[in-house]
């Protein structure tokens, strides 16, 4: 709770800090931030409380995904130096909107009630349409934003449609009192209480980018301006499925049986059509925006398999891909700026000329394929082995096959990065801060691979 | 020393990272240097723990730190030392090491040489890995990263298209392996809660001979040997696998990588010998391999491809060994042959770089006097791996038909049949390689030098001495290695000989000398055919009589995949390139069915880019959703 | 108007989730069938307000102020969002001089 | 039954708006009839008694959501511009589509036995002094996180709406 009242804090300093128009000073003062933010979370670690009526609980699970939202954003903050380097402006306001998304994004993770759902949802979703169209003189930014807008509250239509049927049924907002009418009247819950949790898992799928409601999150992550991308895949996915899985650990865990059938469509249509989509792209952007598709099918497995280790697993899981997906991007984002386009053929001869960007983006890669011992290896064994422990083998088997594919597409870039030669391209120029950010990220990603234990034994 | 274990993969990891990350700086044979010696100091712990599992008969499991943990998996990062791993790493660090040195040599002056030598020794490290972790899962990971070093070094002269393309082929044929692999770890962790050996072999006991389970367990992991050690119907990639440098072929493709396969089979012998079906379909998918894969050998006329086609069915009479229960067997004609085709593709290399890369044996000829070390190291290796007694090869073939025979004499014949074979395609290849032939001009011809010669001359007493290590109780041998392996597989055996007849001592003799009287027959057909005759092969074009057309051309096989699986998964590949190859997919698309042109295209192409379509689809699922869920 | 309260008996809660689903589903159509973005918006709008009748019925006829509190956000964030979204809209129209939405195009596969 | 016959006529008035905002072809006759529909709806409100809300949804659609439909209309010029039909297929697809949802929903509705909760008799919930009660009371949190929410926007506006120096 303290952190999120810190973070407003944060935010709104942000926002007024056009006024003082020094870029060299805001990006630290966001950084420092964040770090006092996370120290606050971190702090509440272990004491279960609830705020004001259970409009907010602060357990474990909050905490560890808020941890890791911070996390998130604060890479994504790192990257934005170079990103927005040619920028005279402090860009107050598009990082005032990232944060003020992150508020969402913590809200999402901590909700105890319907209400505190939605404006979390809201308020990362109404950020997320701004951000994307933040680059207003591209054309391809503006349509990513009002195709995003489009779908999204459309989206949101049915969500709402779907929580005012929850609500009509079962007589409250609170997740808790839902439950509790869901074991007082198992045999009896009418129909519409149904209709009202499907489009609910609708909006929510929406919201993840699961197929079949994925088709924005391709267009948008390809239109939006490069840091704002990888800031939606990943604070958006990792805020979302929290949410998702909160809703149903908690409220729906009773009917589990009529959502399994679902939430099984999602996650096995999901795999399947955004690795094959992604196996066909020549643009980075876009093959990643699939690749966070077809991991919104594995991330689901755990929210199927409801296990004990499911929360951790799922935690453990988000970690190693927002960081994978964030160090990828951020190369994206160099060579783009460099050599002009998203097409792989840009990625030639990279290890020649420079090897630590080449290794950066090769290891991401090697992660989000799942190869030992990357993080991405250990997220995707633990899952799988969470769904098997469930006894879904078929997702399993369906899992593995799409791994298998994903293999394919993943390798593309360290194969133009490695074994192919530089036609024209000169070395990309650096700075010494972002190479070094950029190996320490990647690093983390291999010793996270080391430590799934510790991730998963949290929760 | 044990408890210093962790070294030995370790020092090579170092390696790699020394050499990849002074990749420009280092000029020279300074990357090989330091290459070889991570490697040597391996082995030097590697032969003092050898050594102390010898003489204590002790096993150990070496933890390095807590992997995995939570609550109910608990996968630890950790090293079992027994006598099986300690063997395997002798011979990976052994022979590893000498074909180090021999390729400081052979790869002097190559611009890639730095990179030959980091790959060489993250191989070295992988492999490492895959023998000593004590739980399937470390194992895989050695298991996929050897995969990898494999493919990379295949892929090593990657400039050359088809290079790239054998590349390719070896990391989808053990990628399907690997599929079957990974299902039987799953299986493996649903039904006995752990990944760890000791942890499954226990609760192995608990099952039935025969238990429908551990059948599908055991079929699946041998799938996954199948892919590795290059059995039918997956063996195509190895003989391809020879476009890389002869080290790697010697390194990977003869001694240690493709024998992974065998390791793994023999490591869970226990599980093995629980589904007799198991092991009735690895003695024939074995002895299969073996027969055809010799049959091929014989047609060939790429000194490389002979010796590739040879390890296929060497590999095939290991498999034909573990699947009547000869683990020793098979563990003895694993490391003898490390040893002799080990030596056997240096030879060659020899030759290939005596004679400034040329591959084809018809161009070759009258090697003999000229190459002289060579030749003789040569002569061993062929001697061994024909099984002419004493040299190495008789005694661990001879093990190997013993145990087939004791199971199914049409095996013992078969297998008889194929050793001939094997005298027979090698003594060819011996003879037309090194006789003068006297319609030839003679070839320029230059001996190696000392850094190749020397590996070869140490290999060639291997080769020669290490039957002494298994000369069987006939003899007035006390079968060195049957004890030393036998903690490992006593209790296997025991359950395999309860329905296996005991044979006599006299008729062991007999089964012994039969086949290696034929063998100096063939030996003196091929010397009649190839010398006094110098018969030479045919020529590409040339026309063939029927019969050797199909072995020449391998039976078809790349033929027959290329139809079945390639084409598709070729398709499937080179759909990423559409834009790029518009060539490839126009013709791929005539050959590949239209129907799965339909849907691949309709999988990229439902992104139309039009939001009223993506509203569309949004709401019709929606749709279906609510009627399939609600009324249905 | 104590009056009306009183006849709400006399209007099952049924009809109003009927008219609730009309109005729904005449607000889906409005998205599928137009191409101009304004009028989109406005058939999402809508559907919104599909939404929050039903929730207010919900809400007087459980005796539940909860409801009418959720009502009550909807409306804020329904502000919110046009907002936003006719400021999109503008943004769009000064770059492409249009708002069909089938211009949006460039943005496939 | 006076209340009977309200709720029919605000009904179809809603539903006929509803119908007259998709048919009319011009964006400036859409806004007007969805202006309609709201106050229809805001009729509705008060005939279930929920005086603060209808207030609220006139105030904050009729009077601001609607008032920026008409100046964006005004702004761009776009009731000049006329409409751009979609094919007549599609036309017929999304009705069929909207109609089958419709037929599901109330599908599901059907079966819903909606004796266990009529009990609105003492409905004074609706008025402003009970409703503020519970909204600043119980739903405070979510209350003030409206005001980050709209924060957000209204930053996001001004940033889209600003011409930018670069």
């Amino acid at each position: 709770m303290n952190a999120i009242i810190a973070l407003s804090a944060l935010a709104i300093l942000t926002m007024f800090f056009g006024v003082i128009q020094k870029k060299s000073v805001l990006l630290p003062l966001i950084l420092s931030g964040l770090i006092i933010v996370f120290f606050l979370n971190v702090i509440e670690w272990g004491t279960f409380k609830h705020y004001y009526n259970e409009m907010f609980i602060a357990d474990n699970f909050n905490i560890a995904f808020t941890a890791a939202l911070i996390l998130t954003t604060f890479l994504v903050f790192i990257f934005s130096a170079l990103y927005y380097r040619t920028v005279k402006r402090p860009l107050e306001d598009i990082y005032a909107l990232m944060l003020f998304s992150l508020i969402g994004g913590i809200t999402m993770a901590s909700f105890g009630n319907i209400t505190m759902l939605f404006i979390g949802i809201e308020t990362l979703s109404i950020s997320f349409y701004i951000l994307a169209g933040s680059k207003k003189f591209d054309v391809a930014s503006n349509e990513a934003a009002l195709k995003y807008f489009l779908t999204g509250t459309f989206a949101t239509g049915f969500l709402l449609f779907g929580m005012a049927l929850i609500y009509g049924v079962s007589g409250s907002f609170n997740l808790q009192a839902i439950n509790s009418y869901i074991i007082a009247n198992k045999e009896s819950i009418p129909t519409l209480f149904y209709a009202g949790m499907i489009l609910v898992f609708v909006g929510m799928a929406f919201k993840i980018a699961a197929v079949p409601f994925h088709f924005w999150a391709p267009d948008v992550y390809t239109g939006s301006p490069t840091l704002i991308t990888a800031f939606m895949s990943t604070i958006g996915k990792v805020a979302s499925i929290a949410a998702f899985y909160r809703l149903i650990s908690i409220t729906f865990l009773n009917v589990h049986d009529f959502s399994v059938d679902i939430l099984m469509l999602f996650a096995i249509a999901t795999i399947i059509v955004g690795n094959l989509s992604a196996m066909t792209q020549d643009n980075m952007k876009r093959m990643l925006a699939y690749s966070g598709i077809s991991n919104s099918g594995y991330l689901l497995f755990a929210i199927i398999a409801m296990g004990p280790k499911s929360a951790g697993t799922l935690l453990y899981f988000s970690i190693s891909y927002a960081i994978a997906t964030i160090t990828a991007f951020a190369v994206i984002m160099l060579v783009r700026e460099e050599r002009g386009t998203f097409s792989l053929q840009d990625y030639k001869g990279l290890a020649k000329q420079n090897p630590v960007e080449a290794f950066a983006m090769a290891v991401a890669m090697m992660s989000l394929a799942g190869i030992p011992p990357l993080a991405g290896f250990m997220a995707k064994y633990n899952i799988f082995s969470v769904a098997m422990n469930g006894g879904y083998v078929w997702l399993v088997i369906v899992g593995v096959i799409g791994s298998m594919i994903s293999v394919f597409y993943y390798f593309k870039p360290i194969i133009y990065m490695y074994f192919h030669r530089a036609d024209a391209h000169k070395k990309i120029e650096t700075t010494k801060a972002y190479k070094i950010h950029i190996l320490l990220v990647s690093i983390l990603l291999i010793i996270l691979g080391f430590l799934p234990g510790l991730v998963i034994g949290l929760l | 020393m044990i408890e210093y274990i962790w070294l030995v993969p370790l020092l090579p990891l170092i390696g790699f990272l020394l050499i990849a990350f002074n990749f420009k700086r280092f000029q020279g044979s300074v990357s090989g240097i330091i290459a070889s010696s991570a490697i040597f100091v391996s082995f030097i712990i590697s032969l003092i723990v050898f050594i102390e599992i010898y003489s204590s008969k002790q096993t150990a499991t070496v933890q390095l730190f807590h992997w995995i943990k939570f609550n109910k998996i608990d996968i630890s990062f950790s090293f079992l030392i027994d006598q099986l791993s300690t063997l395997m790493l002798m011979i990976i660090t052994g022979v590893g090491f000498l074909i180090h040195v021999y390729s400081i040599g052979y790869m002097k002056g190559d611009s890639g040489f730095n990179r030959f030598f980091s790959y060489m020794n993250l191989f070295v490290f992988f492999m490492l890995l895959l023998v000593l972790g004590s739980n399937y899962l470390i194992m895989f990971i050695g298991w996929e990263g050897v995969g990898l070093c494999s493919y990379l070094l295949i892929g090593f002269w990657f400039k050359k298209h088809e290079n790239n393309n054998a590349a390719k082929k070896a990391f989808i044929m053990n990628r399907i392996g690997d599929l079957g692999f990974l299902l039987g770890i799953f299986m493996l962790y649903y039904y006995f809660g752990t990944l760890n050996f000791n942890g499954i072999f226990f609760q192995a006991h608990m099952f039935t001979i025969g238990n429908p389970t551990i059948t599908i367990i055991t079929l699946l992991l041998f799938v996954g040997a199948i892919g590795k050690s290059a059995q039918i119907p997956l063996f195509t990639w190895l003989p391809d696998a020879m476009a890389g440098p002869t080290p790697v072929s010697a390194l990977i493709h003869a001694a240690t990588m493709v024998t992974a396969g065998i390791y793994m089979i023999a490591r869970s012998n226990v599980l093995f010998v629980l589904s007799p079906i198991t092991l009735l379909i690895i003695a024939i998918v074995g002895i299969t391999t073996a027969l055809l894969a010799g049959g091929i050998a014989i047609f060939q006329t790429d000194i490389k491809k002979v010796l590739a086609y040879s390890t296929v069915s060497q590999l095939g009479f290991m498999f034909l060994a573990l699947g009547v229960g000869a683990f020793t067997g098979a563990m003895f004609h694993l490391t003898t042959h490390a040893f002799f085709k080990a030596l056997l593709f240096l030879a060659a290399g020899s030759v290939i770089h005596a004679l400034n890369g040329e591959q084809d044996i018809r161009k070759m000829g009258g090697l003999k006097n000229k190459i002289p070390i060579t030749f003789f190291t040569f002569l061993i290796g062929t001697i061994a791996i024909s099984g002419i007694p004493p040299f190495s090869g008789f005694f661990s073939k001879d093990m190997i038909l013993i145990g087939a025979f004791e199971a199914n004499s049409i095996f013992w014949i078969i297998a008889v049949i194929v050793s001939l074979m094997t005298t027979f395609y090698m003594f060819r290849l011996l003879y037309i390689v090194f006789w003068k032939r006297s319609n030839k001009e003679d070839l320029h011809a230059h001996e190696s030098p000392k850094n190749m010669t020397i590996p070869l001359m140490i290999l060639a007493v291997l080769s020669v001495l290490a039957g002494a290590f298994g000369i069987p109780l006939v003899f007035g041998g006390n079968d060195i290695i049957g004890n030393f392996l036998s903690p490992i597989f006593t209790e296997s055996t025991n359950i395999i000989k309860i329905n296996a007849h005991e044979i006599s001592h006299n008729t062991e003799l007999l089964l012994m000398f039969i086949p290696v009287i034929f063998v100096f027959v063939v030996v003196y057909l091929a010397y009649y055919v190839y010398v006094k005759q110098k018969k030479l092969p045919e020529a590409d074009n040339q026309k063939r009589p029927f019969f050797s057309n199909i072995f020449f051309k391998k039976l078809y096989f790349d033929e027959i995949y290329n139809a079945l699986f390639v084409k598709p998964a070729l398709w499937l590949s080179d759909f990423l390139h559409n834009i790029i190859e518009l060539k490839v997919i126009d013709r791929m698309v005539n050959q590949a069915g239209n129907l799965v042109v339909w849907t691949g295209k309709t999988i990229r192409y439902i992104q139309t880019g039009n939001v009223g379509f993506y509203l569309f689809a949004m709401v019709i699922s929606i749709i279906l959703i609510l009627i399939f869920k609600l009324f249905i | 108007m104590p009056d009306a309260v009183q006849n709400l008996q006399m209007i099952p809660l049924n009809d109003y989730i009927f008219f609730c689903s009309a109005l729904f589903a005449i607000g889906i159509i409005g998205v599928l069938i137009k191409r101009n973005a304004l009028v989109i918006f406005m058939s999402v709008e809508l559907m919104l307000n599909s939404a929050n009748l039903l929730l207010a019925a919900f809400s007087a006829y459980r005796n539940d102020p909860a409801g009418q509190i959720f009502v009550f956000f909807i409306m804020v964030v329904a502000a919110a969002e046009v907002a936003i979204g006719l400021a999109l809209l503008v943004m769009i129209y000064r770059s492409t001089h249009s708002i069909d939405i089938n211009a949006l195009n460039k943005l496939k596969w | 039954m006076l209340s009977k016959y309200i709720f029919y006529f605000l009904s179809s008035v809603a539903i006929y708006a509803a119908l007259m905002v998709l048919i009319s072809k011009k964006p400036i006759h859409s806004v007007l009839y969805l202006t309609l529909a709201f106050f229809a709806i805001a009729g509705h409100y008060i005939l279930l008694n929920a005086q603060f809300l209808a207030v609220v949804h006139i105030i904050v659609y009729a009077g601001a959501i609607m008032v920026l439909f008409l100046f964006t209309v005004m702004l761009l010029n776009l009731n000049i511009e006329g409409e751009f039909p979609k094919k007549n297929i599609i036309k017929f697809a999304a009705v069929i589509v909207g109609g089958l949802i419709l037929i599901t929903l109330i599908g599901t509705f059907r079966t819903y036995d909606l004796e266990i909760i009529k009990n609105p008799t003492l409905n004074q919930i609706g008025l402003v002094k009970n409703l503020g009660k519970v909204l600043f009371k119980e739903y405070l949190l979510p209350f003030e996180l409206c005001s980050i929410l709209f924060l957000a926007a209204m930053v996001g506006a001004v940033m889209l709406g600003k011409k930018d120096i670069q």
